[in-house]
């Protein structure tokens, strides 16, 4: 290749563009000529880390495809156990702190700094709101023994579950009673053994559907951990004012990030809490 | 061959089994052909093999030549063509070689195919694999640790795994399958030449994966049933103590369980009968004919101290007349 | 530098020498979005108790989800606006879970009788006196 | 743009002075391990990478010994089956994958790309880290107890095992995010930091092999990674999702592994063709043949190779007509791979050709690669694969591919590009030999196998009947002529660095910008931004030089 030196400068500019930038802006690396190439530079890396994330989730919904597929009823019976109204209440305030932390990226953009600030602690209160209901939801598990693989242990049936009932007509007198009643418990039987013979007792691989809820929620979780360290980070610098038009990116990039952490989870809500 | 010296040097383990060789072949290239597959799998065997030869030759004589021809004088020279793309010859060697691809991959698949058919009528035998012991199974209830097939029969093969996978390879026969822990696999092979051929494990199982070696022997069409009723006789037949010798060899037992007293995955058998055993729980046991059989049927159920649950149930697999067998023969390990 | 810096096509949120780069969402948006999730996830909740059976729910669901899904990524994650690369190598990565899922229920459809027999024949035994 | 216009007197603005290279730049250890200097981390990529290789190289040389008789030859089966495992995954994970991209592509990329780093370099320190640590994992396996479920990690042996399978998963999984990182920082470098002028189909295809391999790095690796994590709960909590007597499925973890690992054998070998691509038309001293149908097959293997991964399962118990499918894409991925055969045999055509050392790895690799791919046909096809695979002439077969084209591409890189990254010329003599030693020692070694393998004899066994052994002597002997021939070839290098730097800016006359400053590189790569007006194989401008060594621009010669 040729390089034709001097007089090229010139024509194309970029190298004064370069120096001029580096002069006046402390956030822009040496091996960049503009903000507006290290932006997209970081916007474009982000993208393909999101991408790297979808795949690496793949993995778990590639395992949930042919765990469901090849035992629906594992998946049906399991579903009783989880709680709609937490899930749900968890959907909400994912999508809230994706509303805020997108807001955040407007006031990075603004130089709203006070703003973005707000929005930040706002995200991180979402985050941890979430997590709160996953570790109440979580040992609800464990104290009844649903667990995956060799720790399955239930102590809990699934005619025991308000969901169950929900979707099964209402549960003969005395069967939620603390012992049931006898003749409630053969009641029930008639109900539930109708083209369902494993009710009253977990169907075969029944610690599969543990083993998937715990591999994807827990790996959510993990990501969302790892999300409101990023947002700290991201408040620390967001209150040292260093965000503005020109310099944005790290926000817009830990918005991104969580964005995706909401996606998964819009999918994860349905596969999981709400099986017909 | 092998050079003397090295020989001294190394004095060699004799393999398991006393395994035929796979020779006599009349290939170089692949073992001796002893099934109804193997002479179309070789026929495309040899396909592949001299479009690649002939590939390779073509490919490595240009280059040869050209290195030859073209190799520069001195460090001055450069090179006297400057055509960097030739559109057509590009397009020729891009879509040359599919016909020929597409060939082997439609011979390939029927093969394939051929191979995972089994023909309604076969011939069944059970096979199950667990470390490091293959053990067949007859229609008549008959288990032997050698596959013995009638020559000229179709058979067919269905395949478990007991604890991690294997691999079913009969080189001979040119096929080969996993056996998985969980589910069904199977094949089907029709011997064309009475004789023994070795079966090998092929799919990596750990310590003994390369003992996991046994035979199959093809007996003489007529005189199969024969050979198979005999056998199953002469099992019956056994006093209870050879009996459980032979469950001890055959089951796998022997993988897991000495007989000269040093522990294995489990326990050795030798003085193991009346002894006081401590279990994991911290219980103690005396080890009588009661705790062998619930052992050997339900084995998480107490396990000796310093030992991991791993063995797996019998149930269903031994019969109380075999069971016994195996009784008496701890009984006889003092 | 690269030639690929050039000027965003929308000109007016596109990058001056000095100014702004990118674009910044109006909060009516900001908000309406958010509504707009908020209203999905009720829904999908809502169909999930109407008993349409397994195929129709799960149907249902996981549209309504991908609908939430595009609402997220169209605006809260800009890819409306933005460069069509970073659009493409998204998209892209479902393309690939696709072919995973996909290639992997298509021998799982065909293998499944083989674990069947084996989950039958293992109760059986289990059972057997 | 003093460092594109003469080689001697470079008088740069930027950097301190004539003596300033990025190696004399900064002093002192902490001036290395905090680097984000590309060239830096480069440097000690290679040099873990050289560790990595030496020691899976010793494992190497351990089992072959093993082998040289049935039975007990110096180890028991079960350090045996311990030696195989480290040995495949030090090279796989360590070694190759890391090889060409990080230790090579790291120093040359931004070069070729006329930029003054990679994009993320802070990004790609940490990739670095992440490799040690990730090597460490592996170390604390080896010295715990060394895991011994072969490289695949198959289930459920390796949830089953009493060896210390946890680290090496660990280990494997942080290199996974390595590779990922390095990967990510690739392509963005490529698609932000390219000069004014360097279009597309004015890269050097090296760029193009790495762009490839990156694609597939991000794509395929984090499903590796996910794989491992389950594989890691389910070892230490047994969740039953791989494991059979938890009711898992262990077909399904195959499935899993080669979605990665088969692509991960195409990101072993597309930056080795990058490389093969960069040496063959400089010592023919003519243009690429070909180029876009290089440049473009790169990207169609990048993309079909995740479309193969169920070949190596055709005997797992996977369906008839899924086996099919990846037969039939498996015979289509032999098109593009054979097209750049092709066009590096017809570059060679009324070319001028010099053998110097990197030219013997490139003609090596030529001809070992091309017996890898073809023994690559008897195993998509599938009636045949049934019976060899699982054997040694699957073995041989990814040994010319991996052995033979990705590490002989690697040692041809590095001898190619030696003079640039450490400003040092070695004894060509020497290097010489070592390649040719490497090239015999290659095919006695793996050449037996083939033989062995369609004869029967299965892979990972301790063991073996005797009809094999002529084979197995024959395959020791040549893997200690290989071991001699690398040993000799890295001594010869690292003597070099004892010397005065005395390599030309451009020693080979190539006409790709890393060529056109000085050797070392200074620390801040190129002065001024280089603008691009020609395709990287234009070699009109370039003549040799005695007094210098090396070439100069004739076009500057008569300008001044």
């Amino acid at each position: 290749m040729t390089d034709t030196t001097a007089d090229s400068v010139t024509g194309h500019g970029h190298g004064d563009h370069g120096d001029a930038a580096h002069a006046h802006n402390p956030f822009l690396a040496h091996h960049f000529d503009t903000p507006l190439q290290q932006f997209e530079a970081g916007k474009f890396g982000i993208w393909l880390f999101l991408v790297t994330e979808i795949l690496f989730f793949s993995g778990l919904f590639c395992a949930y495809t042919v765990y469901r597929t090849l035992d629906p009823d594992v998946f049906e019976w399991g579903h009783y156990f989880l709680d709609t109204k937490l899930g749900a209440l968890n959907t909400s305030v994912l999508i809230f702190s994706s509303l805020t932390a997108a807001w955040a990226v407007r006031n990075a953009q603004l130089s709203q700094h006070r703003a973005l600030c707000v929005n930040i602690v706002l995200t991180l209160l979402c985050a941890a709101t979430f997590m709160c209901v996953k570790y109440e939801e979580y040992s609800h598990k464990f104290h009844a023994g649903l667990l995956p693989g060799k720790h399955f242990q239930p102590n809990e049936d699934v005619w025991e579950q308000p969901a169950y009932w929900k979707k099964n007509g209402p549960p003969p007198d005395g069967l939620l009673d603390d012992p049931p009643k006898k003749e409630a418990i053969e009641k029930a039987d008639k109900i539930i053994t109708r083209g369902h013979p494993y009710r009253f007792q977990p169907p075969p691989n029944a610690a599969r559907f543990f083993g998937i809820y715990f591999c994807m929620t827990g790996l959510h979780g993990i990501h969302v951990l790892a999300g409101m360290i990023i947002w700290i980070w991201m408040l620390t610098k967001a209150a040292r004012k260093q965000f503005g038009p020109t310099y944005y990116g790290p926000v817009d990039y830990a918005a991104l990030y969580w964005h995706l952490v909401d996606l998964i989870w819009i999918y994860l809500f349905p596969l999981l809490y709400l099986i017909d | 061959m092998m050079n003397p010296l090295l020989t001294l040097a190394f004095a060699p383990i004799p393999v398991p089994n006393n395994v035929p060789t796979l020779n006599p072949s009349p290939y170089f290239w692949l073992p001796v052909p002893a099934s109804t597959m193997a002479q179309p799998i070789d026929d495309l065997f040899n396909y592949v093999m001299w479009v690649s030869v002939i590939s390779c030759l073509l490919l490595m004589g240009l280059m040869i030549y050209f290195v030859t021809k073209y190799r520069a004088k001195s460090r001055k020279d450069e090179g006297t063509s400057s055509s960097d793309h030739h559109t057509g010859l590009e397009l020729f060697w891009s879509i040359g070689p599919l016909p020929v691809l597409l060939a082997m991959f439609v011979w390939g698949f029927q093969g394939f195919v051929a191979l995972r058919t089994t023909p309604k009528d076969a011939y069944e035998v059970h096979v199950t694999a667990q470390k490091w012991k293959w053990l067949f199974e007859y229609p008549n209830g008959y288990t032997d640790d050698v596959l013995h097939v009638p020559n000229g029969r179709k058979v067919r093969a269905v395949i478990n795994a007991v604890d991690v996978l294997h691999s079913f390879f009969l080189p001979a026969f040119r096929t080969k399958i996993d056996a998985v822990p969980g589910r069904y696999t199977e094949l089907w092979f029709e011997p064309t030449a009475p004789g023994t051929y070795p079966i090998f494990c092929a799919e990596y199982c750990g310590t003994g994966h390369s003992a996991m070696i046994t035979k199959v022997v093809v007996h003489e069409a007529a005189s199969f049933d024969k050979w198979l009723e005999d056998a199953g006789k002469a099992i019956d037949a056994l006093p209870p103590e050879e009996l459980g010798q032979k469950m001890y060899n055959q089951q796998g037992c022997s993988g897991c369980h000495s007989l000269d007293g040093s522990p294995k995955t489990g326990p050795s058998w030798k003085g193991l009968f009346g002894k006081s055993e401590t279990m994991s729980d911290g219980s103690s046991v005396n080890v009588d004919e009661n705790y062998i059989r619930e052992s050997i049927l339900d084995p998480q159920a107490k396990i000796v101290r310093g030992f991991g649950p791993v063995m797996p149930t019998f149930k269903g697999k031994l019969s109380d007349k075999k069971i016994s067998g195996i009784i008496a023969f701890i009984k006889a390990q003092k | 530098m690269a030639q690929e810096t050039k000027q965003d096509a929308h000109g007016a949120h596109g990058a001056a020498h000095d100014g702004a780069i990118g674009h910044a969402l109006s909060p009516a948006l900001l908000i309406g979005i958010w509504l707009g999730l908020m209203v999905f996830t009720g829904l999908t909740v809502f169909m999930s108790q109407q008993g349409l059976g397994p195929q129709a729910s799960f149907i249902v669901a996981m549209v309504i989800a991908t609908i939430k899904a595009g609402l997220v990524m169209s605006v809260f994650m800009h890819l409306w606006w933005d460069k069509r690369m970073n659009l493409f190598v998204f998209l892209g990565s479902f393309l690939f879970v696709m072919l995973f899922i996909g290639m992997l229920l298509t021998d799982k459809s065909e293998y499944k009788p083989d674990i069947d027999r084996k989950t039958a024949d293992d109760l059986a035994k289990s059972t057997a006196p | 743009m003093a460092s594109t216009t003469t080689t001697a007197d470079v008088a740069v603005p930027a950097n301190k002075g004539a003596d300033d290279n990025y190696l004399t730049h900064d002093k002192g250890i902490a001036s290395w391990l905090l680097t984000l200097d590309h060239k830096r981390i480069s440097v000690m990529y290679f040099i873990c990478v050289i560790s990595a290789f030496a020691l899976g190289g010793t494992f190497a040389l351990l089992i072959r010994t093993e082998l040289l008789t049935p039975g007990r030859t110096i180890v028991d089966a079960d350090t045996y089956n311990q030696l195989f495992t480290l040995h495949g995954a030090v090279m796989v994970f360590l070694v190759i994958i890391p090889g060409i991209p990080a230790a090579i592509g790291n120093f040359v990329l931004p070069l070729h790309l006329g930029a003054k780093d990679v994009a993320f370099p802070k990004l790609n320190l940490m990739s670095w880290y992440m490799w040690v640590a990730g090597a460490c994992f592996m170390l604390t396996s080896l010295i715990v107890s060394a895991a011994d479920t072969g490289w695949t990690f198959y289930t459920p042996y390796s949830t089953t095992t009493l060896t210390a399978v946890i680290p090496a998963l660990t280990g494997a999984f942080i290199l996974g995010f390595s590779s990922i990182f390095t990967g990510l920082n690739f392509i963005v470098t490529i698609h932000k930091m390219r000069a004014p002028g360097l279009t597309w189909f004015r890269l050097p295809l090296f760029v193009w092999g790495l762009y490839s391999t990156a694609i597939m790095q991000v794509l395929a690796t984090p499903v590796l990674g996910i794989t491992l994590l389950m594989l890691i709960v389910e070892r230490a909590f047994g969740i039953g999702i791989f494991d059979p007597a938890l009711g898992g499925d262990p077909v399904l973890f195959q499935h899993f592994f080669w979605f990665y690992s088969h692509p991960a054998v195409y990101i072993m070998i597309v930056p080795a063709f990058g490389v093969i691509s960069e040496i063959i038309p400089v010592f023919s001293r003519k243009r690429l043949f070909g180029y876009s149908f290089i440049a473009l097959s790169s990207v169609a293997i990048a993309i079909l190779s995740f479309l193969v991964w169920g070949h190596h399962m055709f005997v797992s118990g996977q369906s008839v007509l899924a086996g099919s499918i990846f037969s039939a894409i498996t015979f289509l991925i032999a098109i593009p791979t054979a097209i750049k055969v092709l066009n590096w045999i017809s570059t060679m055509y009324k070319g001028a050709i010099h053998l110097d050392t990197p030219m013997l790895y490139a003609l090596m690799f030529l001809w070992v690669f091309t017996i890898g791919g073809v023994t690559g046909l008897f195993l998509s096809t599938m009636a045949t694969d049934v019976h060899l695979t699982d054997t040694y002439f699957v073995v041989a077969h990814f040994h010319y591919v991996m052995m033979g084209g990705a590490i002989t591409a690697f040692f041809g890189g590095v001898h190619y590009w030696w003079p640039k990254i450490f400003g040092r010329m070695y004894n060509e003599k020497t290097g010489q030999l070592g390649s040719v030693l490497v090239f015999i020692g290659l095919n006695l070694t793996f050449f037996p196998q083939f033989i062995m393998g369609s004869r029967g004899m299965p892979r990972r066994y301790y063991n073996y009947i005797p009809e094999f052994q002529p084979f197995h002597v024959a395959s020791s002997i040549g893997a200690y002529i290989l071991g001699f021939g690398f040993l000799i070839t890295t001594v010869s290098l690292i003597k070099t660095l004892f010397k005065k730097a005395d390599a030309p800016m451009n020693p080979w006359g190539s006409n790709t910008l890393e060529w056109t400053i000085s050797s070392p590189p200074p620390y801040y790569n190129f002065d001024k931004v280089p603008h691009v007006t020609e395709g990287p194989y234009e070699y009109e401008d370039w003549e040799y030089n005695e007094k210098i060594g090396g070439y100069e621009r004739k076009s500057l010669k008569a300008g001044t």
